[in-house]
């Protein structure tokens, strides 16, 4: 029935099995839509979050998801200013993945302050200094770039195209896309950056305060590396995670491979930086402020092994993927994108939940935080909406551009091999 | 972030901070603004469907943007880059110099069950021009697309006086509750429109005489037997295959009467360039 | 900072409190909460959730019966001098240092309700208004005029009384004064320890109490290697209870102190 | 159709656009925000005229003097009176929220009062020789009608006992310490050693015990880490309940006897003992203080020597002639059992709580009448027949007896701040009435019979003035004891108090299988009342104090009855049980559970108890 | 597009310019009118009276607010004049002793902390600095409320209501405070 609106060259399921996709996730996003509202009427104490633990789940995973997101900026970065053609196969799809992540942290966010009538204050009388103040301008800046990338792909809908105005906006939209591109690198740097400052700048937090380089500390500049470096991981695990659940190949091996391989060699330099910033941290900015680096990993459950942890999700997955034998292997490739993933995830962990766990006065206690109900209902409100959105995107929208080509091909002389298999 | 805004004071911070934010913000909105402009201008010069038929043309599958020396052997393997006018392509030009005076194969061609007259040119799109005396073109289908579409339920000719555009649409045909769309292969000025009973669908009086895009002579047969091709590739994509005719070579007209609907629109659109 | 020429005296509002001297009976507590509009802890409030400007922690050495010995620290906002933390990070300027007293402000009705200050405040001396203030039926009628309660949703912390500060200068216009008569100011805690461990006063006043202590060998600021320039000064005679105000100098916690 | 929708559409942009360019959308951004600056539920504070006003807290037996700051004549915020005798401008955490009392929760505003005033009528009726012939007369021979005073000296002490005076049968009892004359001088003590008593928590006037902290030497014992024993210069821990084993080890050790059996007993070494009784004797002027459980250590002060120098015989404020023909003060120990019919207890002025078995072993079997007077319901309520709601602090005006570390008499009132809800009842009065006295004016006459007395000066806490009793006119003498004064007494020369004896205090709980732990009793300062909603900060928002109904533990004692951190449970004496949150608390000592005294918990702990915790 | 084709938006911006200029500004205060016509002229001019006859300061320099009935009630035993106005103010206030609501124009949200004494002893400003001309008032203008926020109109400064007040805004007070140099910190007005 909906045909006419899925892309031509393509196969998709049918309608009512579609549906019967969406049917959950839709159910998830109401529950969590109904958890948001509580916080909203009632106010935050609905959630587990305290005096104590003023950032609970939701800035971790805010913090998380945008990291993830960068794979948005940073394919765009490279294909439309580096000139790398053949990540043309899942820009489309990049944008979108940006889109959620970053519009799912917008609404979090939303909600997770306690006066969101005043949003706009940090608008009107921004205070410069502050690292969230660079957060939100730039955050909402990007999210306004990303949803103009994503109208042409809208536009593009076999459907829509058929009005004129539309057609034409989509095709000189299109020729300038670069200059969204470059503005969206230029944004993402920024608050990628400054999400890394927003705890490196915390003097009074000496587990999470670095010294600075210039105006910002060093976690600003780890934060933008760190980002990059995943999104193109993480760009590949959601083709790859697609391609197993729509049972479709959507782009080349290579294309993946050398999503790998760019990810791989950030991750090498970020390893390298974040392991000259740990050993001076360790040795000097700490002992500065009258802490010792043991009493950080005194408290259970968060020994030392949380910083191996770390070290270690970033290191096997940055040799995996600069080995070219192993990352031709789908296996291998795929789950070093996973494991980059996970990395990121514990590192932005350890900066938010850990930080606000470990006292400061010597006389102050250790503390746990578990998030509520509420507060896990109305982040799975996000997960929902993403993948609604994504899967009804990758319905009716030419996420990955080649898709076409692909089933030609596979129609003409069948491929058996897994859609990973390398040459 | 108003200057006039109380609490701001100004500061190297503030003036960095707010200055790279004002910038964004007129990048962005410039940017959108001209994309709109330029395609206010698109619009109203009536280019929309030269913009169409460009993005349709390289939304083709790469096969189906073979040049027509490809087809002919010319070249080994060469996709057009100009939406299939030759008259724009210098590459064109060098073959068709280096060709001995081109050599009607016959009267016309007989294939497949379908005969294609040499009298006339031929578009990718399966519509024919044929030159009249009095400076008009008739332009109609070929036998590919009667037998593939059989007699239309519905037309929906253009009126008279109307302006053809190149590989804008021509005519719409219903058939099956299905809205085809046919490329027209020339431009030009709707002279007089007549139907599928008919020998041809419109008489046009053509912009320029020059109709060197359009397929013509011995480039016919090597270009059927493609779209053959073509339209086993399509068919096989449905899991579909042509049975074989009388003569034992497939037979288009029986594609046309009896693979299902959703099929054969699919195929349909491939040979009508309409993806 | 708003204005350039500042007319009058610049004060540095500091305190210095006798740790020695405090039983931790809480009269300050509960002083502070009268005196600032603080409402009951709502039904579910914790030593985590609740609201308490000023909060008075035990301390025990660590040691067992018979060496055991127990401190009370007082705790509210410290005032930071420089660096200071919360206003640093406020995105919209709901936090200020006013250059006039030294005073960290907190501006509810600016207030996002973001907590990043929360976050920033190495001295958990800033709380968040979880709930709606509620306050048992007829007792609104015991708030105090010169405070304006808090909506829910917004962070709060103390403020040295700033209600007090503000009668005091009115004291001192009806007198035709534009600075306030020293000593006519002094926050509610001070005003309402029965053993008087909390002394005020202004710390560029080489006479008054913080400023003494500040040269007192016995005094110690609490985290003052973070830099951020506290202005309350503790004292005790007890070696082990000042080393508590020195973590670079203190073995990890050996157990939760209860607080 | 197609043409309008586009009009439509036309038209809707347009709007938009022009939008930008008027007030509305901006001024309503701007309103949402301002709206979250007082919407619902934000209170707004009355204003009004600033006034100070001054009078003296009745919440407990210190009554500091009080300065009350007042909006429109409703007191905001309380603060001590600088430069009071006695009170030293201290006042306490609960002196501070006292003015929020009569908003507490659950105050009692109305009762069966004419029930009540008919209850005691036809018991004074019934007990009276008079008309024994009355048909009504159930009264039989040896029964009472009993009013217990729980916070005596007070001039309503005086009315009642001047009601029961009037009627025969008629008993005036007390719960007071043995001691009820006697006051102790802490400026003149050296030494003090406190057997449980929260010296420095509350007991006697704050202000006072603080000013004078520096010159004396403390010795706290106790069996628990109380906040006194935390911050004390020696902390002596015994075990539960042994204290007065302890006392007789003491003065045994001063007549250099044997401590073997007391060392046994407490748990201390013998050594302790002896170095404490040596403590007492050498560095005199010592003061012993006994503690809820142990009122016979006073008797330890004739031993140290500081019987008239640090414990001295304090001479009542002057009464009217006319009251003394009265009721006997009766301690409810020396109270036959069985003999009350009709007991009416009077805690409208806390003082201490004496567990409901102490008093009801006193009442007749078959149904007694109990009436209680109360302001809150956590009290008697649960014991009594009818419950009369009364005025509290500072509703009402009353006068406050001296407190225990006041050598001189004090006569002080608390003035009414705010008005008493309608319904409410005056005990004295009311008791008086029902036996047919006029005691509507008792304090007025007391006050006039202290002035005509001469004796002692008046100080007015507006000016800070002293001004001798005997140059104030009657009327400005009571004009000023209701702005805010205190009348104190001349120092006489000291004089000790009768001599105490040793009674033998009750021995430690003995060791009971199936009640492994001790309960002991800690917050006992101002237990018995509810205390303003804002102690949430104390105990609910903060740590620092023992929440009601909360129990401490051991993490091992803990863990040995299956109770978590914050978790409910079950506290079981031999008298009952009552439900109580669990606090794991490090430094309590292993096998107590440290219970804050509240009524119900005294009930079935009194002092000291064997117990059990069982998580619900 | 041709003309006619731009009809649709004009009218839809021209419908939004009206309502946003025209309709919002009434639409967004309520009004009420004061308890009693009061005039001050009448007062000022017939009886001869002072701004401090009645708004008197207190003895410590505090605005001792609107004078109470009694103070009214000193002249206005009996009808003074042949006013209706006076006639029902004596019998609905005056001899029921029933207390005036009158609206204070000049109220400030809770978060402001206003003093008159450092403004009338220090600064030395007159009463129509700030409240304008209220003596030539002849009737009382009607109390006007914002609806969402809940605020006097007045406060809402100058432009708000014409002129009528020369503005109690924050930005009014900043301005001035700023030329004296006297603005430090939000705290120094808010509480």
């Amino acid at each position: 029935m909906d045909k006419r609106f899925i892309p031509a060259g393509v196969s998709r399921c049918s309608t009512g099995r579609f549906l019967l996709w969406l049917a959950p996730w839709a159910a998830m996003l109401l529950f969590g839509l109904y958890c948001a509202g509580l916080c909203l009427v009632k106010g935050l104490n609905q959630t587990h979050m305290n005096n104590r633990f003023a950032f609970g789940l939701w800035i971790f995973l805010d913090l998380t998801v945008i990291a993830l997101g960068a794979g948005a900026f940073f394919t765009g970065f490279l294909l439309y200013i580096l000139k790398r053609k053949e990540l043309r196969a899942v820009i489309n799809s990049a944008v979108a993945m940006g889109l959620m992540c970053y519009g799912g942290a917008m609404a979090v966010l939303g909600v997770d302050v306690g006066q969101p009538l005043r949003a706009w204050f940090t608008f009107w009388y921004p205070n410069v200094h502050s690292m969230l103040t660079e957060v939100t301008f730039c955050i909402s800046c990007y999210l306004t770039v990303l949803l103009i990338e994503y109208v042409p792909i809208v536009l593009k809908n076999r459907k829509l195209r058929q009005v004129p105005s539309f057609l034409v906006f989509e095709h000189e939209l299109h020729k300038l896309v670069y200059v969204f591109a470059g503005v969206g690198t230029f944004l993402s740097f920024f608050h990628q950056g400054s999400l890394g400052g927003l705890y490196g700048v915390l003097r009074g937090r000496p587990f999470a305060f670095r010294e600075e380089l210039g105006i910002w500390p060093s976690t600003f500049f780890l934060f933008i590396l760190s980002a990059a470096a995943v999104g193109p991981s993480f760009i590949l695990l959601t083709t790859w995670l697609v391609e197993k659940i729509a049972r479709k190949r959507l782009v080349r091996p290579q294309v993946l491979q050398s999503l790998g391989r760019i990810s791989g060699l950030l991750l090498a330099a970020y390893v390298l930086l974040k392991t000259v910033d740990t050993l001076i941290w360790l040795g000097r900015t700490t002992p500065r402020s009258g802490f010792l680096p043991a009493q950080y990993y005194a408290w259970r459950p968060f020994g030392v092994w949380i910083l191996f942890a770390e070290i270690a999700l970033f290191l096997v997955p940055m040799v995996i993927l600069l080995l070219p034998k192993l990352r031709a292997r789908a296996g291998w490739l795929v789950s070093a994108a996973a494991m980059a993933c996970c990395g990121v995830a514990v590192n932005r962990f350890v900066l938010t939940i850990q930080t606000l766990a470990l006292p400061t006065l010597s006389f102050d206690r250790f503390l746990q935080y578990l998030p509520s109900w509420q507060e896990t209902g109305t982040f799975l409100a996000v997960l929902a909406s993403a993948v609604l959105v994504y899967s009804i995107s990758f319905r009716y929208f030419e996420l990955f551009p080649e898709e076409g080509d692909l089933r030609r091909e596979l129609l003409r002389a069948p491929v058996t091999e897994p859609a990973l298999a390398g040459k | 972030m108003l200057p006039w805004n109380y609490g701001l004071h100004w500061s190297i911070g503030t003036a960095v901070f707010l200055g790279a934010f004002y910038t964004v913000l007129v990048i962005v909105v410039t940017t959108v603004i001209s994309a709109a402009v330029r395609s206010r201008r698109v619009l109203r010069d009536g280019d929309a469907d030269a913009v169409r038929w460009n993005s349709d043309f390289y939304a083709l599958p790469a096969r189906d943007r073979a040049c027509r020396h490809e087809l002919t052997g010319e070249v080994a393997q060469r996709e057009c880059p100009n939406g299939f006018d030759c008259r724009k392509c210098d590459t064109h030009r060098m073959f068709l110099d280096r060709r001995t005076a081109s050599t009607p194969g016959g009267k016309s061609y007989e294939g497949f069950g379908m005969t294609f007259p040499l009298d006339r040119l031929y578009h990718r799109g399966h519509t024919w021009v044929r030159r009249e005396r009095n400076g008009t073109v008739t332009i109609g289908l070929d036998d590919f697309a009667r037998h593939l579409v059989g007699r239309p339920d519905a037309l929906d000719l253009p009126r008279k006086g109307e302006r053809l555009r190149l590989n804008d649409t021509a005519w719409r045909m219903r058939k099956r509750n299905i809205d085809l769309r046919v490329v027209s292969p020339i431009a030009g000025i709707v002279l007089e429109t007549d139907g599928p009973d008919g020998e041809w669908y419109l008489r046009v009086r053509p912009e320029q005489p020059d109709l060197r895009h359009l397929l013509e002579g011995f480039e016919v047969q090597p270009w059927v037997a493609r779209e053959m091709e073509r339209i086993q590739a399509a068919l096989s994509a449905w899991g579909q295959a042509p049975e074989p005719g009388n003569n034992g070579q497939p037979d288009i007209a029986a594609v046309g009467a009896d693979c299902p609907t959703a099929c054969w629109e699919a195929v349909c659109g491939a040979m009508f360039l309409r993806p | 900072m708003i204005s350039e020429k500042k007319p009058g005296k610049i004060c540095r509002y500091g305190m210095a409190i006798d740790i020695d001297k405090c039983t931790g009976c809480g009269a300050c507590v509960i002083a502070c909460a009268v005196e600032n509009n603080v409402p009951p802890g709502n039904e579910g409030a914790t030593d985590l959730t609740g609201i308490t400007w000023l909060r008075v922690f035990k301390v025990d050495n660590g040691e067992e019966y018979p060496a055991r010995q127990a401190v009370y620290f007082p705790m509210m906002c410290q005032q930071c001098g420089v660096e200071t933390p919360c206003y640093l990070v406020c995105p919209q300027q709901a936090v200020d240092v006013d250059p006039a007293t030294g005073v960290v402000g907190q501006m509810p009705e600016r207030c996002l309700g973001c907590r990043y200050c929360m976050a920033a405040c190495p001295y958990h001396s800033r709380y968040f208004n979880w709930w709606d203030p509620k306050w048992p039926a007829g007792m609104e009628k015991t708030l105090n005029p010169d405070v304006a309660p808090r909506m829910r949703g917004v962070v709060e912390k103390c403020n040295y009384c700033h209600g007090r500060w503000h009668a005091a200068r009115q004291r001192a216009a009806e007198a035709g004064l534009r600075d306030i008569i020293p000593g006519d100011y002094a926050p509610a805690c001070v005003e309402a320890c029965p053993a008087g461990a909390i002394q005020f006063g202004d710390l560029n006043d080489p006479s008054s109490a913080p400023a003494k202590a500040a040269k007192d060998p016995e005094s110690f600021r609490l985290l003052v290697k973070l830099g951020t320039e506290p202005k309350v000064y503790y004292h005790s005679k007890r070696e082990w209870a000042r080393r508590i105000g020195d973590p670079s100098q203190a073995p990890a916690p050996k157990e939760p102190a209860r607080g | 159709m197609q043409n309008t929708r586009r009009n439509a559409l036309k038209f809707i942009g347009g709007a938009a656009a022009g939008a930008v360019f008027t007030p509305a959308p901006w001024r309503l951004i701007t309103d949402t925000a301002l709206w979250s600056e007082n919407w619902p539920g934000v209170p707004r504070p009355p204003r009004g005229e600033i006034s100070a006003r001054f009078t003296n807290c009745s919440i407990c037996p210190a009554g500091c003097g009080v300065r009350a700051r007042c909006v429109g004549g409703q007191p905001v915020s309380l603060a001590g009176v600088a430069g009071h005798p006695l009170s030293r401008g201290g006042l306490c955490a609960f002196g501070v929220a006292g003015h929020h009392l009569p908003y507490c929760p659950g105050r009692l505003t109305e009762g069966p009062v004419e029930e009540a005033a008919g209850a005691i009528a036809r018991a004074a009726a019934n007990c009276n020789p008079a008309n024994a012939a009355s048909p009504l007369a159930v009264c039989s021979p040896g029964e009472t009608i009993a009013v217990l005073d729980l916070r005596p000296g007070r001039t309503a002490s005086w009315t009642y006992r001047r009601a029961m005076g009037a009627v025969k049968n008629g008993l005036y009892l007390t719960a007071a310490e043995a001691f009820s004359g006697a006051a102790v001088d802490l400026a003149k003590a050296r030494t003090v050693v406190s057997l449980g008593a929260p010296v420095l928590d509350g007991w006697g006037t704050p202000g006072n015990v603080l000013a004078a902290r520096a010159n004396f030497r403390l010795i706290q014992v106790e069996a628990i880490e109380s906040r006194t024993a935390s911050l004390a210069d020696l902390w002596l821990r015994i075990r539960p309940g042994s204290a007065s084993t302890l006392v007789l080890g003491i003065a045994a050790a001063m007549k250099k006897g044997s401590v073997t059996g007391a060392a046994a007993a407490t748990g201390l070494t013998e050594r302790q003992i002896t170095d404490l009784a040596d403590e007492l004797t050498q560095h005199g002027p010592a003061l012993v203080l006994p503690g809820y459980d142990c009122p016979e250590a006073w008797a330890l002060n004739q031993l140290t020597g500081g019987w008239g120098e640090t414990v001295v015989a304090r001479q009542e404020a002057p009464v009217p002639e006319h009251w003394k023909n009265c009721a006997p003060v009766t301690r409810l120990e020396s109270a036959p059992d069985g003999s009350i019919r009709t007991l009416i207890i009077d805690e409208s002025a806390p003082g201490d709580y004496i567990p409901w078995n102490a008093i009801r072993r006193k009442l007749v079997a078959d149904n007694p009448v109990v009436i209680a007077f109360a302001w809150s319901p956590g009290g008697y309520r649960r014991h009594s027949l009818f419950t009369l709601p009364t005025a509290v602090f500072p509703e009402t005006l009353e006068d406050i007896p001296a407190a225990t570390d006041s050598p001189a008499a004090v006569f002080r009132l608390a003035v009414p701040l705010v008005a008493a809800p309608a319904g409410v009842v005056n005990p004295p009065e009311f008791v008086a009435k029902a036996v047919g006295i006029d005691a509507s004016n008792a304090l007025r006459e007391r006050a006039d019979a202290i002035q005509k007395a001469g004796r002692g000066v008046l100080i007015a806490y507006a000016d800070g003035r002293y001004t001798p009793a005997g140059q104030v006119r009657p009327d400005d003498f009571w004009k000023a004891l209701n702005q805010g004064a205190c009348w104190m007494d001349s120092e006489g020369r000291r004089t000790a108090p009768p001599a105490a004896d040793f009674a033998a205090g009750d021995a430690p709980p003995a060791d009971d299988a199936r009640l492994p732990l001790v309960a002991v009793l800690a917050e006992t300062a101002a237990a018995t009342a509810p205390p303003s909603p804002l102690m949430s900060k104390l105990h609910r928002e903060s740590n620092l104090r023992l929440g009601r109904s909360r129990a401490a533990l051991h993490p091992g004692t803990a863990r040995a009855c299956g109770a978590g951190d914050g978790g409910r449970a079950v506290l079981e004496t031999s008298l009952g049980k009552c439900e109580i949150e669990v606090v794991v608390d490090s430094s309590v000592p292993p096998g107590v559970v440290q219970v804050a005294a509240a009524p119900e918990v005294i009930d079935i702990c009194g002092a000291s108890a064997r117990a059990r915790v069982a998580p619900l | 597009m041709n003309f006619w084709g731009k009809i649709p938006i004009l009218a839809g911006v021209l419908a939004s310019l009206c309502v946003g200029w025209i309709g919002f500004p009434r639409v967004i205060y309520s009004s009420r009118p004061q308890p009693v016509a009061f005039s001050h002229p009448v007062h000022a001019q017939k009886a001869g009276m002072l701004c401090v006859d009645c708004h008197a300061p207190r003895p410590d320099g505090t605005y001792a607010g609107v004078p109470p009935l009694s103070r009214c009630a000193g002249c206005h035993t009996t009808n003074l004049g042949p006013s209706a106005a006076e006639k029902t103010f004596i019998a609905e206030y005056v001899k029921p002793k029933r207390e005036p609501q009158w609206a204070v124009y000049a109220r400030q949200p809770e978060n402001v902390w206003f003093s008159h004494t450092p403004h009338i002893r220090i600064a030395k400003l007159q009463c129509e600095e700030c409240h304008g001309d209220q003596a030539s008032s002849g009737q009382p203008r009607p109390y006007q409320e914002d609806r969402i926020s809940g605020y006097s109109r007045d406060i809402w400064g100058y432009e708000a209501v014409g002129g009528a007040v020369p503005g109690m805004k924050m930005d009014d007070c900043i301005a001035c405070h700023r030329r004296e140099g006297l603005a430090h910190s939000c705290l120094d007005c808010h509480k």
